[in-house]
Formats: structure tokens, C-alpha cells, sequence
């Protein structure tokens, strides 16, 4: 059903877990299907110093999270932003067409956790 | 997460015997020859189709005899899905002049549901009867859903998800008293709930080998004599001209053998294996804290364990077990290609999110108390790191 | 009357490969793991389940190839009849709002025959187009019975009974003209008819595994893509939510190594049969008198000798033959039950009195050349002994 | 399919033949499935000295030919009469249910061949 990248990432998930004194946390949850993923952001310097993630889902989730991650992990917002889930999903080697969706909250929440940090800085939140 | 150890990986935990069993070596064996040497089709004149048609005739009077109906009832389909189509849609067309309700219940398989939903659409109306929390159909529900255009009760013996056994003899009895057809699909109950079509007053049943140590792709539809059903395959006169299509020769060997190892001591077999069940349970309920029993405590299939572990996603579990060699399901195997909750678990009022969170083993004859010790020693560890990794706090 | 002979009573001389064939060992050899170990149910998600969905595919994939259709094309049945049904039946009620219309013809398998009679009985009228002498449709006849009404064509490939085969390409042409959706029926035709379904303007197409040393009760369906069609087995999402139940796994494993086995070289395999097949007929037409020969003298199968040999009884004659150890069949083994005179030999016009007298040997991948010289041997005596014991002076 | 006995009449069939100089020359044939039986009888003082039978029909047909021609070889006529398919058919050790009815054709074949013969000899034919 999943390839070898998604079963290493699902199986050995990056980047799990919380962060107490994150600068920036969001839960995003698919209504569609029940699945909830969780953000923590540390952010310095414009960077993405840390992120951890808790995620409710399937393996294509846990593993989209996993690898969304650590695809933005170090990078700036700008960056971190442009993440798309189909980049995520190419970087995991592909994902079964049904689970494809699966792979949409990671993406979803990063983007949260962004502008809630520019909130919280008091700038714009980005749109687009 | 759990590393996947390769000298566990060789030996499969199976315990998704709901989902289908493997073909027992003698029941294998028993087929083999009807491959290769008597191989000849039983409506040929010959002496070698005359040993297939000898075949076939016992391998009849092996599944009549695990009923308690006579030979000339029962009819070899392709499994149980063709059954329950046959079953249902053959008494509703046939019966069309006397009525174009039929009852059911919210929990059939889909077998079932699907087919009462087409029917729906070819101008029947469908009840589909709720359940209780535990998946029990009340029995005062079915008298009071019958009406004068009732032609067709059909109420599984056994569900596939949660193992619940339904009060059948009761509802036969309503149906009887209503002199409406009592259909029931049997195929999760076959080897574990003794069944007697007249002391339960069945008029059909619908049976499948391979969920009882047979092969895939052989089953049996039961008709009480006198039944008015439509023919459902059409074609030649197999099957006393009910049933076309050149028979499934070894399948059908493989069906009556099957069906006599698993109906010879359902007492015995089932107590050994509600031990493991039992045993499992308790060491789930045990060692993992927020964990909920789906179905009835009792009056469910001896190897039915159906557990939501709040928290965490069923199919994540799985897969993980699966990493650790073991094999279980969630929700019924035919419904895990879609997103849904389990319409079982609904019906039963189960909260979505712990619909989501449930987990199936379904314990069988490859069962060991090994297996249970194995599970047991792996699961608590692996639900602890998915619900370490799951947002929802419990 | 000849003395059955122990010895050779042993040596099965089996010329019957049209009702049914045995199995071949490495097609045999090739399900079987699918019994025991790699057992798993094709709708689980574990890693064992993975397996079973790897091997449905490949079996797919070899069918498709087989027919030159796409995998996606190609739907598993439990046989020839159901793909018959299937196809006949949820063409007409899917499309039911275009027609009510459908052309056939009369020596079309009971499968599809049967399947016609009952549509009649739901509203659907049906053309059964006459044959030649030889068994053959005139395509201007299906051109002539469209109507604007019309919403599908049943022509089958090639003959049960007489092998004759169709001019399939030209009424397939004939079909995509008119707009009308084409079945056919290959049953027989698999293995010694090369298949392409784009050439020959095929929309749906039965097949039986058991015809071409295949194991009986699993078949397929070939649906082209966009073809309009309902559903005729409701229940779970198998086969693309088109036709429900658990897969017959080893039977599709099966099916796949016996349609590449068998479609692999068939013109040297049809060569190699036809070979025997004109030995066999020469021999007959020469030592025995009053011999006619059914169904066309090219347009056929390459295994099928059908021949009437007046004034005798088929059956008689095949009891015979069996006590010989060689077999054979009169008229369709579907039929055999029945006492009428085949549908088929009646269409093409052949007196009732030698339709009785026909007998069918189907020649196949077991016959050897020794097979034709034992039947050579023992043949044109026992139609003596038969003669000079009937009323009937020829 | 068939039983021993009737594998051994039909392969081994009793009084199969003709006589040239029959007292009683019979033909009846079965519109149902075209079966033929044709009777020969050598009548001698009220007796049947000999019998032979022509049959077209299944195995069941020519077992039953061979069998009712044995029953009544060497009997009286009044005996010969009597025979029912019935007889034939239990004495055959049974028939199947479908193939019954090629068991009648023997016993009618007889009587029409015993009134055959009657009228020949100025006498009235038997009815019943
Ligand atoms: C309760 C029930 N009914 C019907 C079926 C369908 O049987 P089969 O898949 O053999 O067609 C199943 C299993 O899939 C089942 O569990
Ligand atoms: C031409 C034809 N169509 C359909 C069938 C039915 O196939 P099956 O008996 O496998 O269902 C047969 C053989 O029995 C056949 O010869």
C-alpha cells in the first residue's frame, strides 16, 4: 500500500512531539475525514528554528507531517510557506491517490502556525 | 516507533479471520484431485462426470447436514455476497404481487445494504431496523416494522465487525407468525453458532467457505422447500435449474469439507478459542487505559475482539501491527478503501472519533495462546506511541 | 456390443475439452500457495493482504493482455454464465431509457439465451436471428433487426455444440455503426480465436477459465471503458466497486496463468488440433456411412468434430464410447438433462432424427494422436453394433 | 448413471435382431423423444417361442427392450400381456426418474404385437 519512504517516515516519525514554549501553535483539523494535526513553531531570526508536530491520522498523515516537517525545518518563513502538500507527497515518493488528502493538513498547518506568529508579532498575515 | 523485527516478521499473528481464513490443508487436499483427474463436468453422461456429480451431491448433503435442511435446499453460489444478492433480490421479485417491503437491519454487510439499496430503487421500500449500543436488534422492532406489504425479513445471524449474535429464533418466529420470508445472512455465524434452520425457522441462509477454513470464491445460498425465489443466474440447469453455470467442482468439494470440520464440534472449538478472546480482552482492557468494547459483552462471536483506543487512528495501528507481523482489520475489510466510519459502529452510537480509533481481531483456528502473549506484549507499547504522537489528549 | 476393456479403461481418452477441461498442473501449481499462505483478502491493508492485491492485478493484467483491452477493463466473475448475465442484464437495465430492444441469436449458449427469456419477462423484447446450415450468422440479418429501439447486440465468438464461428468483426462494425453496445460470448473461443477487442468492435466480452484448462467458477468480463452497464452483484467494493464479494483468489491466480498458457501461441496450438481434429473427421467420414457433419466445414472450432450418424441415438452411442473409456458429449452438456433435441443443430436446420443421432467429440490440449486412433479403432464398430440394433434402416 | 443390470442389457442386449418369418411384426415410436422399438414374435401354441427386438433409443431404451423380451420369452400370451413397464423397470433393478419413460415403449410395443398377432388369427384384440 505505501511505499518504503512513507513506511520510514510513518514508522519513524520526524520531528513528533510538542514544544512547551513554542512561538507558534496551531491545531487544524480535516472535517472531511476526522484526521487533526498539530504545529509547534520556534522560530528566530525569521528562521524556523524548531517544529514538532502531533498528528491523528493514518499512516499518510503521520507521514506527511513527518516529512513536511522536516522539509521546512531551518528554513525561512518565506520559504516555509511556499511548501506545498505536493511537494510533501512527491518527497515521500508518492502516495496512494485516496490518501493524497491525507497529505493536505501538514501544509495547511504550517501555514497557520505562520500567521499566527505575525500575528503575534503584529504583522499582516499572509494570504497567498 | 516499533522497529519491525525480521525473524518476527516471518511468523504471521493472524487474527483477521472476519476478513477470510486460509484454505485448512485438508480441505486442500480434499480438492486437489477435482483439478487434474476427476475433473469432469457433473452435467455430462460419462463415468467420470458421474464421479463429480457423486462429489457434488455429498458435498451437498455435508452443508444440509450442517444446517439441519435436506439436501435438495441447498444451492452452491459463487460466496456469500451472490447469496444474500439471490436471497433477497429473488424473494423480492419474486413476491412482488404480495408487497414491496422488505426489513432489515442498519448493521447488515453490504452485501446486504447494497442490495436492499438497488432494490430501493427498482420500487421497494426498506426498513432498516436500529440497534441497541451493543449492536442487538430488538426483536418487538421487527414485529412492528412488518406490514401488509412485507415480503422479505432479512437480519444477519452474526455481525462482522462487532461479533454481535442476534436474537435469530426470535425473529424467525415473528416472521413465521407474519408469514413473511426470514432471511439470514450466516456467513460470520458458520462454525460457531449451531444453527437449525427449522428449529430457527429460516427460510434462507447464506453461507461462504472461506470465512470457515474453505476456499475463497464458494458459498451456498439455503432455500427452504416451497420458497417462491426468482432465479438470480440464469443459464443452464445446474442446481436442479436455480443456479446456471458449469459447477465449481473443487470449490464445492471444498465447501463440504470445509463446512463438516467446522460445524462437527462448535462447542469445543468455540470455547477454546472465546479463552484467547478472553484472555486478549482482559489484557487489553489491562495494560491500555481509555480503551472502549465495541458490541455486546456476551452475545458475540467467540472470536470477535472489537476495541477503540481513544486517541488514535485505527488504520495507523494497524499498519504498525502489520510492521510487527500482525494481522487485524479495521472496520470490515471490505469498507477500509473508503474514509467512512464503519457503519456498524454508527448504528451502535459509537462517538465518530472513537469509530475511527477501533481496532478488529478476530481470532480463529490459526490462533495460539502464543499469539495472544505476542499481541499482548507488543500492543500496549504501540498504542502508547501513537496517542504520544496524537494531538487529542485523553 | 464391445467388452470394456480394463486396461484401457484406465487410459481416459478425453474428447470432451468443450464441456469442461481438467486443470493444468502448472496452473494448479500456480494457485495453490494462494490457498494456504498467501491467503490474505485482497481488501485487508496489511502486508499479506498487499500480496493478494499484486496477484489479482497480474491476473488482471494477463487478461487484459490476452483480450488486447485494458486492466481496467477486465472484471472477475465466478464463470461464463455469470459474465453472460452480467453483461446481458445490466446493459438492458441500464439502458433501458435509450430501449428495450436487443438482437441475438438462436444458437447462442443457454447463458445468454436464458438471460434473454427473462427480459422478455421484464419488458424487453428480443430478435433471435436465424443461422445457415452451418451455424452462421448473416451479418445483414443483425443490420436488418436494428431498430431505433435496439441497445444491444449478443452474437457469441464460437459455438458449444458446432464450433462454427462468427463473423465477429463485421457485426461488431456493423454494431459501432448503429450505436448499439456489442457482447460476446468467447467462451469457446479463447485459446483457439485470436481476441482483439478494439479490431473486432467488441464492447463486452465473457470468458470461463475452466475452458481452457483453467479451474471451473471463476471467469471474467470485459467491459470497455464508458460502456453504460448496472451492476448485477451488489455488496462491497471489489472490482472497483462493479462487482462485490471476496475475490476467488486462487481461482483469479489461476485464470491469469491459464489464459496466458493458453493465448500464448495459438495459432501453432489451433494447428496443432485441427491437425488431429481432420484426422479424426476423415477417418469417421470413410469408415462409417451415413455420416453427416454438423456446423461449418472451415468456420470452426479447431477441436470440434460434430457428426450425426443416422439412425442411431447419441446417448446410446456416448454410453458406449464411455464404456470404452472415451468421452464425449451429444449435444450441449448443459442439455444432456433434457430429452429436446439441441436448440443448436434444430436452428440449423438439421433433421430432429439425426440431431439425436449427433455426437460431439471436442478435442483439446490433452488429446494425443493415439486418442484419434483408439476412437478410429473402436468407432466405426460400435456405430455397427448400434445400427443393427436399431429399427431405423439407413 | 445407469446400474450395473441396465449397463449390462444395454451392452450386452438379449434378443437383439430380426426374424425373418415373425408371426408378429410391431413398430412404435415415442413422439415425445423419437425413441423407435420394433418387436418380432414366433408364436407356438399360445406361447412366445422366440422374440426380437430393433430399438432407437438411449441406453435405457435398448436395456429395457433387452430385458421385457426376456421377461416374456417362452411365456403365454395372457402371461405376456400382463408385463408392465413397471416390471421391467424394478426387474432392470430401477431406472432413473427422467429416463422412466423410455421403458414403456417395450410394453407397448408387446401388446400391439400380441394384438397384432390376435387379429391375424381372427381374434379380438386385447383391451385392457
Ligand atoms: C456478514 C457477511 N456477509 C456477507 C459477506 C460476503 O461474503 P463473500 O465475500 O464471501 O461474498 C461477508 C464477508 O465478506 C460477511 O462478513
Ligand atoms: C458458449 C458458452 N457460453 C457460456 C458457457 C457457460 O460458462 P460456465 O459454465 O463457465 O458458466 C459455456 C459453457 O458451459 C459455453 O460453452
Amino acid at each position: 500500500m505505501y511505499n518504503d519512504i512513507v513506511m520510514d517516515h510513518f514508522q519513524h516519525p520526524r520531528n513528533g512531539g510538542e514544544i512547551t514554549d513554542a512561538d507558534a501553535v496551531v491545531e487544524v483539523g480535516s472535517p472531511e475525514c476526522g484526521d487533526t494535526t498539530k504545529i509547534y513553531l520556534t522560530i528566530r531570526d525569521n528562521r524556523i528554528e524548531d517544529v514538532k508536530f502531533q498528528t491523528l491520522g493514518c499512516a499518510a498523515a503521520i507521514a506527511s507531517s513527518s516529512m513536511a516537517t522536516e522539509m521546512i525545518k531551518g528554513k525561512t518563513l518565506e520559504e516555509a510557506w511556499k511548501l506545498t502538500n505536493r511537494q510533501v507527497s512527491d518527497a515521500l515518493g508518492g502516495l496512494p491517490e485516496k490518501k493524497l488528502h491525507c497529505s493536505v493538513l501538514a501544509e495547511g498547518a504550517i501555514r497557520e502556525a505562520i500567521n499566527q506568529y505575525r500575528k503575534n508579532m503584529g504583522l499582516e498575515p499572509w494570504t497567498e | 516507533m516499533n522497529e519491525p523485527d525480521p525473524t518476527r516478521q516471518s511468523r504471521l499473528i493472524y487474527m483477521d479471520h472476519s476478513a477470510t481464513t486460509p484454505t485448512h490443508p485438508d480441505v486442500v487436499a480434499a480438492m486437489l484431485p477435482y483439478f487434474t483427474e476427476r475433473f469432469g463436468n457433473p452435467s455430462s453422461l460419462y463415468t467420470l462426470a458421474g464421479i463429480s456429480r457423486k462429489a457434488v451431491a455429498e458435498a451437498r448433503g455435508r452443508v444440509a447436514r450442517a444446517l439441519g435442511a435436506s439436501p435438495s435446499e441447498v444451492f452452491f453460489t459463487a460466496g456469500g455476497t451472490e447469496s444474500d444478492n439471490w436471497a433477497i433480490k429473488g424473494v423480492a421479485l419474486a413476491n412482488r404481487h404480495r408487497g414491496t417491503h422488505i426489513i432489515t437491519t442498519a448493521i447488515e454487510h453490504h452485501a446486504v445494504l447494497h442490495t436492499c439499496r438497488y432494490l430501493e430503487t427498482q420500487g421497494f421500500s426498506v426498513t432498516y431496523l436500529p440497534v441497541d449500543r451493543y449492536g442487538i436488534v430488538d426483536p418487538d422492532t421487527v414485529r412492528e416494522a412488518v406490514t401488509d406489504e412485507t415480503v422479505l425479513i432479512s437480519v444477519m445471524t452474526a455481525n462482522n465487525e462487532v461479533g454481535t449474535i442476534q436474537p435469530i429464533e426470535e425473529i424467525g418466529r415473528i416472521a413465521q407468525d407474519a408469514e413473511v420470508y426470514f432471511h439470514t445472512d450466516a456467513v460470520q455465524a458458520i462454525g460457531f453458532v449451531p444453527i437449525d434452520v427449522d428449529a430457527m425457522r429460516i427460510d434462507l441462509l447464506s453461507l461462504s467457505a472461506h470465512k470457515f477454513s474453505g476456499p475463497k470464491g464458494i458459498g451456498a445460498l439455503y432455500i427452504r422447500d416451497g420458497v417462491n425465489i426468482d432465479t438470480f443466474i440464469h443459464g443452464g440447469a445446474q442446481e436442479s435449474a436455480r443456479r446456471a453455470g458449469t459447477e465449481n467442482l473443487p470449490g464445492i468439494v471444498g465447501l463440504g469439507a470445509a463446512i463438516e470440520r467446522a460445524t462437527s464440534d462448535i462447542a469445543a472449538h468455540s470455547r477454546r478459542i472465546a479463552d484467547m478472546r478472553d484472555r486478549l480482552l482482559a489484557g487489553i482492557l489491562a495494560d491500555i487505559p481509555a480503551t472502549y468494547v465495541n458490541g455486546h459483552p456476551v452475545l458475540r462471536l467467540p472470536g470477535n475482539v472489537n476495541v477503540s483506543f481513544a486517541g488514535i487512528d485505527g488504520e495507523a495501528l494497524l499498519m504498525l501491527l502489520d510492521a510487527e507481523g500482525i494481522c487485524c482489520s479495521t472496520g470490515s475489510a471490505c469498507t477500509s478503501g473508503s474514509e467512512l466510519p464503519s457503519h456498524v459502529l454508527m448504528a451502535c452510537g459509537v462517538d465518530p472519533a472513537l469509530a475511527r480509533a477501533s481496532i478488529r481481531f478476530s481470532l480463529g483456528e490459526m490462533t495460539t495462546a502464543e499469539d495472544i502473549d505476542t499481541v499482548l506484549s507488543v500492543l500496549p507499547e504501540t498504542v502508547r506511541r501513537l496517542r504520544a504522537l496524537s494531538p487529542v489528549k485523553i
